[in-house]
């Protein structure tokens, strides 16, 4: 048992509770939590795809994707939010 | 011989490109857009003529570009293809003039001849398609350009009868097209030429072949108004009465009997067709259309309802003589091709005149109106008369024909048929001319509802000077008969 | 200083968007002359690919599998020439149709990010250069969702968002998948790649996601609420031309790694049917004219998905271009028609279908241009949209698919019910209280979407030229 | 089985999963978030023992440290919004929709069918096969650079790169977009929430710096983290409200987007020609260029985040100061 398959089993696994929880939770914030775990979750398989036993050096590249995606997720997840918060203000002002 | 490969093609533009400009004139150039209307027409039958002038002397026009690889848009003049596109502009232009005075005032004129422009155009495409492939485009714009017109008074009645129109003919394109994909699976051709292009087909899949003119002959069909496909004829009556007389005597019924005679000659061949078992199942359709739209007829009140189902009936004629597989029912059911056209046009523009200018819309109230509006009630007794088959009128001519052809293909049965539906014609026609000129007006000193006009009165006339014509005349140098024995040497490839 | 139109397709609306953001006041000219701009060197490289069948561009003269090039063939310039084409076109609608003015400066940045987003993926060859044009792409495009601000289309818009980032996840996923198994993520190693079961599963999931993105049925639900509230410029963008994206991956995916198995060909078909059906029948239901263009987009992609249900067949080439050809089609029409129905809805101040025929006002021109889009939507001849359904139907006949003819044939039938219910509204003219108002004569937001139409419809007689230049540089498959 | 990290490394792996769990699944929101940052600070770590510190530190500071910040600002307003800010432990501000069952169990099946797939998939495939390394290693002298993962997100891949950054704006464009004329909402103050936020984030935020301040001294730094790093400085000055968005610094505000995209962008063209390519460096000048760009895209990112968590633009109709207390 190598820290490649207990990281890779562990990025399937969160990437498995993001999905379910994105396709099934309620609530606007918590399904954005969900997305956030499906990224993490993808990250980590870059990540372990990158490792090699040492002392041989991982490989930069995926490192350098992960790097990328972490950026580009947090962009969406800001849009998202602020849709939320838009929406919210909008659904509070109608029950007014 | 080939010269001026254009020619068709610029018939084919003179009406598809007056179109927008009519759409964009606005709705008050009333004169303007008279003007183009008739010029265009004026010169698309000089140029037709022109045409004609040229087939006769055996030149031949194709041209052609691909659309898909191997798949060309194909437009060629084929005598076949003469006969309707003369019959087509001819009538275009009588047609224009009558519209022109009916809609004098109405609204969404501009709107009007755009799409009777268009509708031209689809018909002389048609026409002039020279595979299966372009009829399909032109037999689905002609769809199209219609729908408007049929529903152009736009009320809830015509918008019903225009669903109705419109669900019976693009299914009836749908199932074209299903045909035409299949012809162009199986032949690797969409061709139309005589002789047809499906032998080796029909020796290899007996059943396909059978499937696929099945589907071809179903899908024209109902534009043809083939029982049992044919309902949608009597419903699409609430149009303007022009549009009624262009579609049942060029336009839309035209295209669908023009249709049957191109897949029955020019995709199967006459022979393969006959040799298929097909031919005689398709004569035997045509015969109950024939006895069902006159017996439908005669329970009719209403004018329109009662000419429409006349047409299901008469359109069947040259079903008829195609299905007999016989040269001379060919020359009938050609030769009717045209006089049923210039017959029902005529009627229908009396009908318009009677409604428009007496308010007179059903039988029953047809009492007396030869003697109020004498001109128009001659025209349309000549055009009855000759429908009814009176010698020598030109009714009789094809009529003459079919039976002959149908002695000469061996079905007796046909002479009872035409004499039944004489029989029958006679029994809805003429209790109409009685009405008209031996009983009196009910209401003779009404002022009529309206004045017609000359550009309502004189089509009618012409064309019934035409039924006249083409009758007694039958025999002469370019009469209609003469062009049709030329064209069916061709598909019979005597 | 050279730079090829390859590169410049991608940098000159990434500058517009600069500019147009830098300076709102000006937004409007600037984005315009980057549109513009886009087109002409989308031009240029229209050139050079017929020139050469194919233009390659290492970026920063690294080579794949290290560096990423930009590489440029038939398929790839048609689908830039017809997000050029339509994007100015729709450009010139937006000129009349975005009256707000803080609306309008927001547009024109957004849109040329978009097209920035669009333009890479079609040029790109590297799968995480894919993700991240993706991205661009749902960013842009959820702002442009949502630019209306009302509370319908912001709601619309964060469902959109939602679905998006799920399948850029989920195509993400793939992506290391593929760098698990192959140690590379350009096109070129997933052509030489051997098939494996990893590598199906990575494809799978990439599929997956993408299917989210382009909405297939059943992961359609985002997309009719998104298209039918965002402002008409935005909903002809959004479904002429961002869905396209997402499905031009797919075809060059499955182009390069075949679906391993007849029974997943079948069911991409059978997926394409659902939305053939079911967006006909909500497209029958729908009460409001731009939710029923929304759901006819629906059954549209769907139409696109059959003819790729046999794709995975050898030497069937035939149904890539029937697909090509359909989201050429479907992308030039639906443009006209949402662009047409939002003139409609500023006309007549509503777009119920219903009460279409109650108003005394009548945009004749955009409903002639509705009626003009909505021939090639359904198939008739001689439009784009019918030798796109033509090619479509003949590969399935040949190859004894009658099932999908029959598909295709229903669904026909069900687009010219649902658009004549639009055309009675158009055309009924009895239930009006007062004079119908005389027509208005022309604007200039009419005549984008009519020239729209009109190609819709004539593109059809050239679909062989158009087929012959999708080919150059053999996108699908053989290659030399 | 003698790794002597195999223990830590198994328990690791099950915190980061609980956690994960725990996250979608306790009730209230505030604990929700609490757990995620840990959740995201485990990752890190995570990846830290997989010889991956620049994605950690980027995962720690962006990925965890910003969401984080941006979730609870999103939690705070809702709250705030609804007038329920009061309650704490709101289990859930937006109202629950009911999904049909039928579509729930959809769901679950297609989420157990896509898992199962990717857990074979893993399995089967190669575990450490060739990447890119040896490419890397080959072309590290060309780059100008001797950090391989600032070689391949500045040099080898750097168009990718130059797309992320364009990603960061078009969010900032899509935010101001959004949220274009809300009224002036509560800026959060540094309320119970805040505290607890700070007393997570804030060592974590500094041990980055440290971190990133060393290594800036060997090779350039990773942009991304250290403008991460600048951005909880400006969302500390904004909490804190040392700074107040004004609209006359719209202006400014949106050059300081663009500066490096659009210095990105023109350096990548302006390097071509002479038989480079676009993004070709000149290897004399490649060193230079590529700090050049890193440090004007940090600007960028900092800004572009910060911007991000204050949300709206600043305009002239909110101008009076209202500091909100709960």
């Amino acid at each position: 048992m190598t820290p490649d398959l207990i990281y890779g089993a562990t990025g399937i696994a969160v990437f498995a509770i993001g999905l379910i929880g994105a396709l099934c939770a309620q609530d606007r914030l918590r399904r954005v939590l969900a997305l956030k775990l499906c990224s993490v979750g993808a990250g980590f398989i870059l990540v372990v795809g990158a490792w090699r036993i040492p002392p041989a050096d991982p490989d930069p590249v995926p490192h350098a994707l992960v790097i990328t995606g972490i950026v580009v997720m947090v962009s969406a997840t800001a849009v998202a939010l602020a849709l939320i918060r838009r929406l919210h203000t909008l659904e509070a002002e109608d029950d007014d | 011989m080939t010269e001026t490969p254009f020619l068709p093609l610029i018939i084919l533009l003179t009406s598809l490109l007056a179109a927008p400009v009519l759409f964009a004139l606005p709705e008050r150039a009333a004169r303007l857009r008279t003007g183009i209307n008739l010029g265009v027409a004026a010169l698309k039958l000089v140029l037709v003529g022109w045409l004609s002038w040229k087939v006769g002397q055996g030149v031949i026009y194709d041209i052609s570009f691909e659309v898909l690889p191997g798949l060309e848009f194909k437009l060629q003049a084929d005598p076949l293809a003469i006969l309707f596109v003369s019959l087509s502009a001819l009538l275009w232009l009588i047609t224009t003039v009558y519209s022109v005075g009916y809609l004098e005032s109405g609204p969404h004129r501009a709107r009007f001849f755009g799409f009777f422009s268009l509708c031209v155009s689809a018909t002389v495409g048609v026409a002039m398609a020279g595979n299966l492939f372009t009829f399909l485009i032109f037999y689905e714009l002609l769809t199209l350009a219609t729908y408007p017109l049929v529903i152009h008074r736009g009320t809830a009645e015509s918008l019903r009868a225009g669903r109705i129109y419109l669900i019976y003919t693009l299914a009836g394109g749908l199932v074209l097209l299903l045909g035409t994909l299949a012809l162009w699976v199986l032949a690797g051709t969409t061709d139309f030429s005589p002789g047809g292009v499906l032998e080796a087909v029909v020796a290899e899949n007996r059943l396909a072949a059978q499937m696929l003119f099945v589907v071809l002959v179903g899908a024209v069909g109902v534009k043809a108004a083939l029982v049992p496909l044919h309902a949608w004829l009597p419903i699409a009556m609430v149009a303007p009465a022009p549009v009624s007389a262009l579609l049942h005597a060029v336009a839309v019924v035209k295209a669908g009997a023009f249709g049957i005679m191109r897949v029955v000659y020019e995709v199967f061949g006459i022979e393969t067709a006959q040799a298929l078992g097909m031919t005689a199942p398709l004569a035997a359709l045509a015969g109950i259309t024939i006895i069902y739209g006159s017996l439908k007829a005669i329970t009719q009140d209403d004018i329109k309802k009662r000419l429409a189902y006349s047409t299901v009936s008469q359109v069947s004629y040259i079903t008829l003589g195609v299905a007999l597989a016989s040269p001379i029912a060919a020359v009938g059911a050609l030769a009717h091709l045209i006089h049923q056209g210039l017959m029902k046009i005529t009627m229908f523009m009396v009908a318009g005149n009677l409604a428009e200018g007496l308010g007179v819309k059903k039988v029953s109230e047809m009492d007396g109106v030869g003697r109020r509006m004498p001109g128009t009630m001659l025209a349309f007794s000549a055009a009855a008369l000759a429908m009814i088959g009176l010698p020598p009128l030109a009714g009789f001519v094809s009529k003459w024909y079919l039976a002959q052809g149908g002695l000469d293909a061996g079905a007796v049965w046909v002479i009872a048929l035409l004499l039944g539906s004489s029989l029958l014609n006679a029994l809805y026609f003429l209790p109409m001319l009685q009405r008209a000129w031996f009983r009196d007006p009910t209401d003779a000193d009404a002022p009529p509802k309206q004045r017609i006009g000359w550009m309502l009165a004189a089509p009618p006339i012409t064309t019934a000077l035409m039924v006249l014509a083409v009758g007694g005349f039958a025999n002469a140098p370019f009469s209609p008969l003469e062009w049709t024995r030329f064209v069916v040497a061709i598909e019979y490839q005597e | 200083m050279t730079i090829d139109p390859i590169t410049l397709a991608v940098f000159v609306p990434l500058f517009g968007a600069i500019a147009a953001f830098v300076f709102p006041r000006a937004a409007v000219w600037l984005g315009l002359g980057a549109v513009l701009a886009t087109c002409a060197t989308v031009l240029g490289l229209a050139r050079e690919v017929l020139a050469a069948g194919e233009v390659v561009t290492p970026l920063g003269g690294w080579a794949p599998p290290l560096g990423i090039s930009l590489r440029a063939d038939g398929l790839s310039v048609a689908m830039l020439g017809m997000s050029a084409i339509v994007g100015l076109l729709v450009s010139f609608g937006a000129l009349d149709a975005l009256r707000d003015l803080r609306q309008r400066q927001y547009f024109w940045p957004l849109w040329l990010l978009l097209l920035t987003g669009m333009n890479g993926v079609y040029l790109s060859t590297d799968i995480f250069n894919l993700y991240v044009m993706i991205e661009v792409i749902a960013l842009a495009a959820v702002g442009l969702t949502v630019l209306s601000g009302t509370k319908d289309a912001v709601r619309a818009g964060l469902e959109y968002m939602y679905a998006s980032i799920l399948g850029a996840l989920l195509f993400l996923m793939g992506v290391g998948f593929v760098y698990l198994q192959l140690g590379r993520l350009d096109f070129a190693g997933l052509i030489a790649a051997e098939p494996s079961g990893a590598l199906s599963a990575a494809l799978a999931l990439m599929v997956i996601g993408l299917l989210l993105k382009t909405a297939l049925f059943p992961l359609h639900f985002w997309l009719p609420a998104a298209h039918a509230n965002a402002t008409a410029p935005a909903s002809a963008l959004l479904s002429g031309l961002v869905v396209k994206a997402a499905l031009y991956i797919f075809l060059r995916l499955t182009t390069y790694m075949p679906l391993p198995d007849e029974i997943l060909v079948t069911l991409i078909g059978a997926l394409g049917a659902g939305a053939v059906l079911w967006g006909g029948v909500q497209a029958l239901r729908a009460e409001r004219l731009k939710l029923l263009v929304a759901w006819s987009t629906v059954t549209q992609i769907g139409l696109i998905f059959l003819a790729f249900a046999r794709a995975g067949q050898v030497g069937l080439t035939e149904s890539w271009k029937a697909a090509a050809l359909l989201i050429l089609a479907h992308g030039v029409a639906k443009s006209a028609m949402f662009l047409a129905a939002g003139r409609i809805k500023d006309e007549v101040g509503h777009d119920r279908i219903a009460d279409l025929d109650k108003s005394d006002i009548r945009p004749t021109l955009a409903q002639f241009t509705f009626a003009l889009a909505a021939i090639s939507l359904i198939g008739l001849p001689p439009s784009l949209g019918f030798i796109g359904k033509w090619s479509l139907m003949e590969g399935a006949m040949a190859a004894g698919y009658w099932h999908w003819v029959a598909v295709t044939m229903i669904g026909t039938l069900m687009s010219v019910a649902y658009f004549s219910r639009v055309f009675a509204g158009f055309l009924r003219f009895d239930r009006m209280r007062g004079e119908l108002a005389e027509h208005k004569g022309w604007a200039l937001a009419d005549i984008a979407p009519l020239t729209l139409a009109v190609a819709a419809i004539s593109l059809g007689l050239m679909a062989a030229p158009i087929l012959s230049f999708i080919e150059l540089g053999y996108p699908f498959g053989e290659l030399p | 089985m003698n790794d002597p990290f195999l223990l830590f490394d198994l328990l690791l792996a099950s915190a980061v999963i609980a956690l994960a769990v725990a996250t979608l699944s306790v009730r209230d929101l505030f604990a929700s978030i609490v757990l995620f940052v840990i959740f995201g600070l485990l990752s890190a770590l995570a990846w830290v023992r997989l010889s991956a510190p620049d994605v950690a530190l980027a995962e720690a500071a962006i990925g965890t440290g910003v969401t984080g910040a941006l979730l609870l600002k999103t939690l705070h307003h809702m709250r705030f919004v609804t007038g329920r800010l009061g309650q704490d432990a709101a289990e859930s501000v937006t109202p629950a929709q009911p999904v049909p069952a039928p579509v729930i169990w959809a769901n679950a099946a297609l989420c157990g069918l896509i898992t199962l797939g990717l857990a074979m998939a893993f399995f089967a495939a190669p575990q450490a096969g060739p990447g890119f390394e040896a490419l890397v290693t080959d072309a590290m002298p060309e780059s100008g650079v001797t950090h391989p993962v600032t070689a391949v997100l500045l040099n080898f891949r750097s168009y990718d790169t130059l797309m992320e950054v364009v990603v960061l704006l078009a969010a900032v464009i899509a935010v101001w977009q959004i949220e274009r004329g809300l009224s002036e909402a509560p800026a959060p103050a540094l309320g119970e929430i805040w505290h607890g936020f700070a007393r997570l984030t804030l060592p974590a935020i500094v041990v980055v710096g440290t971190y990133l301040l060393w290594k800036g001294s060997e090779a350039p730094g990773g942009a991304f983290q250290s403008g991460a790093v600048l951005a909880a400085v400006g969302l500390l000055l904004l909490l804190s409200r040392n700074y107040v968005p004004r609209p006359a610094h719209r202006g400014l505000a949106r050059w300081a987007f663009v500066l490096g995209t659009g210095v990105f962008a023109a350096i990548a063209l302006l390097v071509a020609g002479g038989g480079r390519e676009v993004f070709e460096y000149p290897a004399e000048h490649a060193y230079s260029l590529i700090l050049l760009i890193e440090g004007l895209v940090t600007i960028s990112i900092a800004v572009t985040l910060a911007a991000l968590f204050h949300g709206r633009e600043p305009v002239a109709l909110a101008i009076e100061e209202k500091r909100h207390d709960t």
